[in-house]
């Protein structure tokens, strides 16, 4: 418990330190990164993977109003955790180029929303939950708004009332649900509990579905996503692709599937067809993007939209895909960003049709960048492709027809990425690329890392899929057990 | 004196009440109406003393003495208010010249 | 017979109080209002409210009518300065007025208190047992209107006076 | 030492090369490099020989060696294992030793190129995936390999990568495969669903058991075989191959004709017990492998590229080969596997060495009369092309005659047409040579002075394969020869088989007729570009109707163009200009406007006008009584 | 009692001292005569002590006062070089603010209607004066004119209310009223009907809900900036005890009866504050415009009535008074700096200000109701409270109208760190600082760790 509790007010405690650290605020962020990493490790490290509730921390903390500080790690949750704090030393790592103005502003909003990620992962209390949700928003809000390019005000306002509109309706929903409580808590297994009819469950879902839907982003409600995207500053857009969407993913799995099972089986026709949807009409998209970053974006829908559709398949090859996937997508997502954050401090530019043949110059940065790209398009042998086989095994579970459509990724993937990879790093060198340096110092680390991850996880996914998969057994049983006794 | 009212005694409680809202609504009706801000005061007056009439209509209904206690503090009020706001008038006009209430529209949207 | 008295100071207020709020000129309204509130004192010894007849005599139609006419020679408004609304407005503003007596009428119609006011007691109304009632139960609104003087008070001489310094 | 103890050292040793040549592509020197990246190969091939041959001293013909677990979920679970069988051994033997040579030549033939080391660690990771590929105990380590492969083929289409054209080329076939893996994919998931498991010792032994004709099977055999199509440049994905010549010539040899592409006839040989039960799809395959194999030698005959001949020679190979299987020859194709990897990677190599030495020229008009100039590489080409047009003895003599043997059995008009492909293959083999070798030289003079024989390392490399080309028949000698037919012996424990049902006459016959068609093509060819000494005519030059249409590939990229890439792209363009931008994101802004727009509009209300602003009262008192008296 | 009669006193004292000009010692008065009565507050509490029949200090009573008592003193803090520069009668600014404040001290604890008209009329005559304190300035006299005739006629509209009222139950005690209405609940005379109707208008329009908000945004514009905090603030607090008190005490037995027109203002009045507040160009109007916004979600509280109500709006009103005095605060700031309050003047200040900027950020939040602020609490509560009685349709609607919420309140965010602008420096004054800080500090407390005022009532 007292590991818990150090885990997610460590960066809190830690953003008060660099708020006020004035120019080192660089060095102590990342010292209080790699020190929350190093915990979330050790944590890993004496998790024991079955399909218990670990570290649990459950403290009195409004008892009027049956919230409680409630909170604990299960496989689920320690993959997610592990991701945020795997994620968050990256991302501070990356920016170590940037001299970015106000940086202790910028890193103490970094570490605030780990803490409000890590509340929304590991809580077990809906009340703290939804406060989690909506801490780890505002910074990255400030984050994009404040730091961010191009016409940043009007796009973030629109993503942050685009997601917190969201996020209204699924605190209707849990209110709802508080109130349905004979017990009065927010507590997370009495949710788990409680007999709702298909009517209130069939509602219940909407306003969940619609709150992570926004946030994964699922078509149709995506739009928001590619301007963020595009305009955030590229520390912004790691943390939104990287770590921020999968609080939608988790959201789905912890809250949604075992508290409304009979809206989820009643309705999982539509999501899966939304999220299927999503992936060929945002891999379509993608074809013709004209900036690589948005390219990514789009990408990233299509990706997320398949782990979707896999969760909502309601089998264990479907939810395990989505576990790795979820944090495969973190970290490739996070390359891509990075790498085009690199070209992008060094040329200005983003476009792709202005760059090209930067491999001839930076070989290393070719290499690297190649071998991310592999792990987006899922090649076996990568972390990628072991999340995306498991969730278009899942899938298929569903429905062959939906598996042949979703599967349409790994093909549409491999058009767009290489074509992306093709203009920006190969052919000739242009006036403008001509001048472009290869990787160093900090970039190659974090480049280096993400790679190793990449491979590592791809060839050896087994303690990850052992580490989630008591947990993920134990909720699809739960959710199935629900149907049983409802039908 | 008291047999002189005794005598006139009889008149439904509803006819005070009808006379109490057709005198209010006249007020309303002034209040809407006119544009000079002491009319449309006075008006307001007429509004108040509709209701003095009515509460002591119903303080004889009730024989309870609490209902023109209330009148009375409804003129002690229709004393202060007159006080204020005529000086407020006063200084208004003092700054536009005018008690037009539509010369006062800077302040919109 | 007696109840026609009412019957007849009732028709009198209602035509003063139309003719105070359409007389073109302020004066007159002003005027007008006297005279309903004349009516209105009328009223009061209907129902034997002799100390509200006689306060409402004083402070209305001596001092609130007063200062009325004060402020409106002071201002030197006694021409037909107003320029009257459009007569669009006066008739929507009429309609209006027409609607909520009849909706206040209507929502009071089911009202079928048409018992006749009988007088209990006599001295209802009288000082006595006003001052009893004034000085007993409404000690403490009665002590803090003061307050509302008071405030009323400073606020006239604030607003009124010549202020100097800003400038 | 045992063949469990042995086996994962293969694959392993040359992913070691490819990491040390990877890491050290800068700090090595060139020397080390080759001796490294052939050297784990070689290492590889050495034990990939002892495997076999106490594989073949061993009573027990299947070993499945266990690594670790790799994925698992639920009741899925993947193990990383190897299998070694007699198909698996025969086809280690096959890529470590073709490699090899291979990689020897590369030694030379890439010695002047900046990116030598990273060449090298291609390759390496190419044997690597390729042999994972074969010793993969599941459908899912097979997989891995699969898409390894298609992604070294990537990595070395696009070797050259500052020319876009060859970037386009290597996406394209990154892309094309991908399609096929989709299929593969798919058919493995249905697999797992039928058989409740996706490793090979699990899926056969049930499947042997069951009768033919069953539909979901069908439907697993058909999506199998999309991905083999992917893989092994079928109609309708070929046309990638062709496109894939823009990587190196070795890589042309290696990849894109003894070994990668025949990924999709192994795994067909893999699953016969599979396609044996789907008649169906043996159907469609074995008129998907001729019509492949008839237009892929119809557009050979007019191209001009010395490699783009033989790319469309190895298609219409491969379309053999899928005739082959379609028609129940497993053993067949897989023979012709074997002899189309000697005289295909002959074949390429030789090409490699005259465009070695014309420096990088390609085009055949501008050859000729090289015979003199590069005496081994003629030789051993010569022997390579007599090996593909199908003339006795030579290994392709008995493996295509394998085939169309089987072919006759089963339907004649697929035999007919496969004769008429054996004629057309002969014919613009040898319009190849004559173009090349003979007649005078057609290219500047200045070019002429410095063309010389190709060194050792290139040589050596070819006398081997010509002599496997022209002797590796007899593995395979049928018994109409009274041969013992020792490949099908081998194989029997893996793959299904047939016996022949034809007598021994027909088979003398129809072998007679494929070979006077082939010496019929022989003699045309001679007299057309020999004796004739005909050129092709420049690319603008007016052509006939069927030979534009040859020229042109069929026009098929063009078709792929304007049916796929092109309406995919606008689509493209729709989504994201006005379904996206537009529409979807116009309902949310429209949102946003709408409710700025009432704004502004509501505001309105507050006009500043005290007399509105009561009137607005009063009208809002009315409505409340009126709506609290009327409706409660 | 005593806290009234503190106040009264101190009013007195500070209009003596202004006699004398002892313009130095009117500060220290008043914020010792205040904190003497938030003393009382304090003594009081527990006790459910009944004044003459007319004033009821229970809890209830004594956590508003305390609120509005503190309120009040934030507002004088922000006194500092506010009114010196403008004129000399700032003795008479402070009676005035103190007479407000013991109306509203009457307002928050009456148990009789004559005692709510008579602290009504107190504050509402105060403050037609205080709105209109600067003689010169057209738009203070606007504002004054304005607020005086509509407040005038709304009170004839209170005052036929508790007459019908007083018809029907023949007394003005609200226990009476209540055991009228317990004892008859067949037989309740119809006049009584329409009396709470008018009630719930003039009450309405006291604390600005829709469609009797009409003076809001003009008056509060117009006004000098430091009574525009006051009004929309304490003001408006106390105006919601008074509201609360009424309806959930005495005339909760009808609240069937009253929830349907209730209904129509809440929608009415969240509808028109946050979609107009969404076009302002101006802060301090778009700050009217929110603070009917947020009229409308603490009229939530009454849709459904449960005994927490009370403590429910009391957190409410504490976390809008707070984050509504930070907001004023700094926009006196700006507006001295500047001359403007529009949103444009706003710009660039997070660069040179960061505590400002901060405390602003913080105000914002909690408006707007963002998680670990005191607003969304308040906020939560009040769905809460409706959603108790599946008005699940009211609370969609309520949220809806917090997004157009959030676009605005970020409008000034947005100003401030991601404009570029003059870069003003502040000059902020001890006193700002101090009650910026303790605002945002109770601003964040409450939002985290609401148990501390969640209980009280």
């Amino acid at each position: 418990m007292e590991q818990l509790l150090l885990l997610i007010f460590l960066p809190l405690a830690g953003a008060v330190i660099t708020a006020f650290s004035g120019k080192s605020a660089k060095i102590i962020s990342t010292v209080i990164a790699v020190i929350s990493l190093g915990l979330a490790l050790f944590m890993a490290c004496s998790f024991i993977p079955d399909a218990s509730t670990q570290f649990e921390a459950n403290l009195p903390w409004i008892s009027d109003l049956g919230i409680r500080f409630h909170a604990g790690i299960d496989g689920i949750s320690m993959l997610v955790v592990l991701l945020t704090n795997i994620l968050i030393p990256i991302i501070i790592l990356s920016s170590y180029k940037h001299d970015y103005k106000n940086p202790s502003a910028f890193y103490a909003l970094i570490l605030f929303m780990q803490s409000g990620l890590l509340l929304v992962f590991t809580s077990m209390d809906a009340f703290l939950f939804y406060i989690g949700w909506e801490a780890a928003l505002i910074p990255v809000y400030f984050i994009c708004a404040f730091w961010g390019g191009k016409d940043r005000i009007r796009i973030n306002m629109k993503f942050f009332v685009y997601t917190i509109a969201g996020s209204l309706f699924m605190l209707l929903g849990i209110i709802y649900l508080y109130l349905q409580n004979p017990a009065h808590n927010f507590d997370i297994n009495a949710f788990y509990a409680l007999n709702l009819d298909s009517y209130q469950q069939g509602w219940l879902f909407w306003a969940f579905f619609i709150a992570f839907a926004i946030k994964m982003p699922i078509f149709p409600f995506h739009t928001w996503q590619p301007d963020t995207y595009t305009a955030a500053p590229t520390q912004g857009t790691m943390l939104l692709s990287g770590i921020m969407l999968k609080m939608g993913i988790y959201g789905v799995i912890r809250w949604l599937l075992p508290i409304v099972p009979q809206g989820v089986h009643d309705w999982a026709n539509v999501a899966i067809a939304l999220s299927i949807i999503g992936i060929v009409y945002a891999s379509v998209i993608a074809f013709t993007q004209k900036d690589a970053k948005r390219l990514v974006a789009y990408s990233s829908i299509a990706h997320v939209g398949l782990i979707s559709a896999g969760i909502f398949a309601l089998n264990q090859q479907g939810m395990q895909g989505a576990m790795v996937q979820m944090l495969s997508h973190g970290i490739n997502v996070v390359g891509l960003f990075f790498v085009l954050d690199i070209i992008y401090a060094r040329l200005k530019t983003n476009k792709i049709e202005d760059l090209g043949g930067i491999a001839k110059v930076a070989p290393q940065l070719a290499i690297v960048f190649l071998i991310i790209v592999l792990g987006t398009v899922a090649l076996p042998g990568t972390n990628g492709f072991i999340g995306e086989f498991l969730l278009l095994m899942g899938v298929y579970n569903y429905g062959i027809w939906a598996a042949a459509i979703a599967g349409l990724t790994i093909i549409f993937g491999a058009v767009y990425m290489l074509r992306m990879y093709q203009n920006v790093m190969l052919g000739k060198t242009n006036e403008l690329t001509i001048s472009f340096t290869d990787i160093n110092g900090t970039e190659k680390l974090v480049l280096y890392i993400i790679c190793a991850l990449i491979i590592v996880l791809g060839v050896y996914p087994k303690p990850l899929l052992h580490l989630t998969e008591a947990s993920v057994q134990h909720l699809l049983e739960q959710v199935n057990q629900k149907l049983n006794t409802v039908n | 004196m008291g047999n002189l009212t005794t005598q006139l005694q009889g008149v439904p409680l509803n006819h005070y009440i009808y006379l109490s809202a057709i005198i209010f609504t006249i007020g309303v009706i002034g209040v809407l109406t006119r544009r000079n801000a002491i009319v449309i005061f006075m008006s307001v007056e007429l509004m108040l003393n509709a209701v003095n009439l009515l509460l002591t209509a119903f303080s004889v209904h009730s024989n309870d003495p609490s209902g023109q206690v209330f009148v009375f503090f409804i003129m002690a009020l229709a004393a202060a208010e007159v006080a204020v706001g005529l000086s407020i008038i006063v200084m208004v006009y003092r700054n536009t010249k005018s008690i037009d209430i539509n010369v006062l529209n800077r302040l919109k949207w | 017979m007696g109840t026609q008295v009412f019957y007849f100071v009732a028709t009198l207020s209602i035509i003063f109080s139309l003719m105070v709020i359409f007389a073109k000129n302020p004066i007159h309204s002003v005027l007008y209002l006297i005279l309903t509130f004349f009516t209105f004192t009328v009223h009061y010894v209907l129902l034997n409210a002799q100390f509200l007849a006689v306060v409402n005599f004083i402070v209305y139609m001596g001092a609130i009518m007063v200062l009325f006419l004060f402020v409106l020679m002071l201002l030197n408004l006694n021409k037909e300065t107003e320029p009257s609304k459009s007569p669009l407005i006066k008739i929507v503003g009429v309609i209006a007025g027409c609607c909520l007596v009849v909706t206040l009428i209507g929502s009071l119609k089911a009202a079928t208190i048409s018992s006749p006011l009988i007088l209990k007691n006599p001295g209802l109304g009288l000082v006595e047992n006003l001052g009893k009632e004034l000085f007993g139960p409404f000690l403490l609104p009665f002590e803090l209107s003061s307050l509302l003087l008071l405030a009323a008070m400073v606020g006239a001489v604030l607003l009124s006076k010549k202020d100097e310094v800003e400038a | 030492m045992t063949i469990e103890q042995l086996i994962w050292l293969v694959p392993l040793l040359p992913f070691l090369g490819f990491v040390i040549n990877g890491l050290g592509r800068n700090s090595l020197s060139k020397g080390l490099v080759g001796v490294i990246g052939s050297g784990v190969i070689l290492a590889s091939f050495i034990i990939s020989l002892f495997i076999f041959f106490s594989l073949n001293g061993d009573a027990q013909k299947s070993h499945e060696v266990f690594l670790f677990d790799w994925i698992s979920a639920g009741k899925l679970h993947i193990p990383l294992s190897f299998l070694v069988d007699p198909l698996s051994s025969i086809m280690l033997l096959i890529i470590t030793g073709i490699g090899f040579l291979i990689h020897l030549y590369s030694t030379s033939y890439m010695h002047d190129d900046a990116g030598f080391g990273k060449f090298f660690s291609y390759l390496n990771l190419f044997v690597f995936f390729m042999l994972l590929l074969v010793l993969g105990s599941n459908y899912i380590v097979m997989f891995i390999g699969w898409e390894g492969v298609g992604l070294c083929s990537y990595l070395l289409i696009g070797f050259w990568y500052t020319n876009s054209a060859y970037a386009s080329a290597a996406k394209k076939a990154f892309v094309m495969n991908r399609i096929g893996d989709l299929g593969f994919l798919l058919g493995v998931f249905l697999m797992f669903n039928f058989f409740g498991s996706v490793e090979f010792a699990k899926i056969f032994p049930q499947a042997a058991n069951m009768l033919p004709g069953n539909n979901t099977i069908v439907l697993i055999t058909i999506l199998l075989f999309i991905g083999a199509c992917g893989k092994s440049a079928q109609l309708p994905l070929f046309t990638w191959l062709p496109d894939a010549m823009a990587g190196p010539t070795p890589v042309s040899a290696l990849i894109h004709a003894a070994t990668m592409v025949t990924a999709g006839i192994y795994m067909i040989a893999r699953s016969s017990v599979l396609f044996d039960l789907a008649p169906f799809t043996q159907n469609i395959i074995a008129i998907i492998g001729t019509a492949t194999a008839l237009i892929a030698a119809i557009i050979a005959l007019t191209q001009t590229d010395i490699k783009k001949v033989l790319a469309y020679s190895t298609v219409s190979q491969l379309g053999y080969m899928f005739l082959g299987l379609g028609v129940g020859a497993y053993t067949g194709s897989f023979f012709h596997v074997l002899t189309h990897a000697f005289f295909k990677a002959l074949l390429f190599l030789g090409a490699g060495s005259v465009i070695h030495a014309m420096h990088h020229e390609q085009d055949m008009r501008h050859m000729g009369g090289l015979r003199k100039k590069l005496p081994v590489t003629f030789l051993t080409m010569m022997i390579g092309t007599i090996a593909i047009a199908g003339l006795p003895p030579f290994s392709g003599f008995f493996s295509k005659d394998e085939i169309l043997a089987n072919a006759y059995e089963h339907n004649k008009v697929l035999w007919a047409i496969g004769l008429f492909t054996a004629f057309l293959t002969a014919f613009y083999m040898f319009r190849m040579m004559f173009l090349t070798f003979s007649g005078k030289y057609r290219g500047t003079h200045h070019a002429e002075s410095h063309i010389h024989e190709s060194p050792k390392a290139m040589t050596i490399p070819l006398i081997i394969l010509a002599v496997l080309a022209a002797i590796g028949g007899a593995i395979n000698i049928p018994h109409v020869f009274g041969g013992n037919a020792w490949l099908e012996h081998w194989l029997s424990p893996v793959v299904a088989q047939h016996e022949l049902g034809l007598d021994h006459a027909t088979e003398y016959a129809l072998m007679g007729v494929s070979v006077l068609a082939a010496l019929a093509a022989t003699i045309y060819a001679y007299s057309k570009y020999v004796k004739g000494a005909h050129v092709p005519v420049a690319d603008e030059a007016p052509r006939s109707a069927l030979a534009k249409l040859s020229y042109h590939k069929f026009y098929l990229d063009e078709v792929y163009d304007f049916l796929i890439t092109k309406p995919l792209d606008a689509l493209s363009k729709f989504f994201y200009r006005i379904l996206d931008s537009k529409f979807i994101d116009g309902i949310v802004n429209g949102l946003g406007w709408g409710t700025n727009e009432a704004s502004k509009g509501i505001r309105l209300l507050q006009s500043g006008n005290v007399g509105f602003y009561i009137f607005m009262m009063v009208f809002g008192i009315i409505a409340l009584l009126l709506y609290t008296f009327l409706y409660i | 009692m005593n806290i009234i009669i503190t106040i009264s006193i101190t009013a007195f004292l500070v209009l003596y001292a202004g006699l004398f000009k002892a313009n130095k010692a009117l500060l220290p008065l008043t914020v010792v005569g205040l904190l003497t009565a938030l003393g009382f507050t304090f003594c009081a509490w527990g006790g459910n002590a009944v004044h003459y029949g007319m004033m009821q200090t229970d809890n209830f009573a004594l956590a508003f006062s305390g609120i509005c008592i503190v309120g009040t003193l934030f507002i004088f803090l922000l006194t500092q070089n506010y009114f010196h520069s403008k004129s000399d009668n700032i003795a008479e600014y402070y009676a005035l603010i103190l007479f407000a404040l013991a109306g509203m001290i009457m307002m928050v604890s009456y148990k009789n209607m004559a005692m709510l008209f008579v602290g009504l009329e107190i504050m509402s005559v105060s403050l037609y004066i205080l709105a209109g304190i600067r003689k010169k300035d057209f738009a203070s006299n606007e504002a004054s004119l304005k607020y005086f005739l509509m407040g005038a006629f709304s009170t004839g509209f209170l005052l036929f209310g508790i007459t019908l009222i007083y018809g029907a139950t023949g007394s003005f005690d609200l226990d009476k009223i209540e055991a009228y209405l317990i004892a008859n609940p067949q037989t309740i005379s119809p006049i009584f009907y329409p009396g709470v109707i008018l009630m719930m208008i003039g009450l309405s329009f006291k604390v600005g809900a829709a469609p009797f908000h009409f003076w809001t945004p003009d008056v509060y514009e117009g006004s000098p900036s430091l009574i525009t905090a006051f009004m929309s603030t304490v003001v408006k607090t106390a105006g919601f005890a008074a509201f609360l008190r009424l309806f959930a005490g005495a005339l909760s037995p009808l609240h069937e009866f009253w929830m349907a027109p209730l209904l129509v203002i809440v929608c009415l009045t969240l509808f028109i504050g946050n979609v107009t507040a969404l076009f302002q160009k101006n802060f301090k109007r778009m700050l009217a415009y929110s603070s009917i916004s947020h009229a409308g979600y603490l009229l939530f509280s009454l849709i459904t009535l449960t005994p927490q109500s009370g403590s429910n709006v009391l957190v409410y009103a504490a976390a809008y008074t707070f984050a509504s005095i930070i907001a004023f605060a700094v926009l006196i700031l700006v507006k001295q700096k500047t001359g403007s309050d529009s949103f444009e003047s706003f710009n660039g200040l997070g660069k040179r200000n960061p505590l400002v900027a901060l405390c602003l950020t913080v105000a914002m939040l909690s408006l707007a109701g963002i998680p670990l602020t005191a607003g969304f609490i308040g906020k939560y509560l009040m769905f809460l409270n409706v959603m108790k009685e599946y008005q699940i349709l009211l609370v969609a609607f309520a949220i809806l109208n917090a997004l157009v919420g959030f676009y605005y309140y970020f409008k000034v965010i947005v100003a401030m760190y991601f404009k570029d602008g003059a870069e003003t420096e502040l000059s902020t004054p001890v006193q700002y600082k101090v009650v910026l800080l303790i605002s945002v500090v109770i601003t964040i407390v409450i939002g985290i760790y609401p148990a501390i005022i969640l209980n009280l009532i």
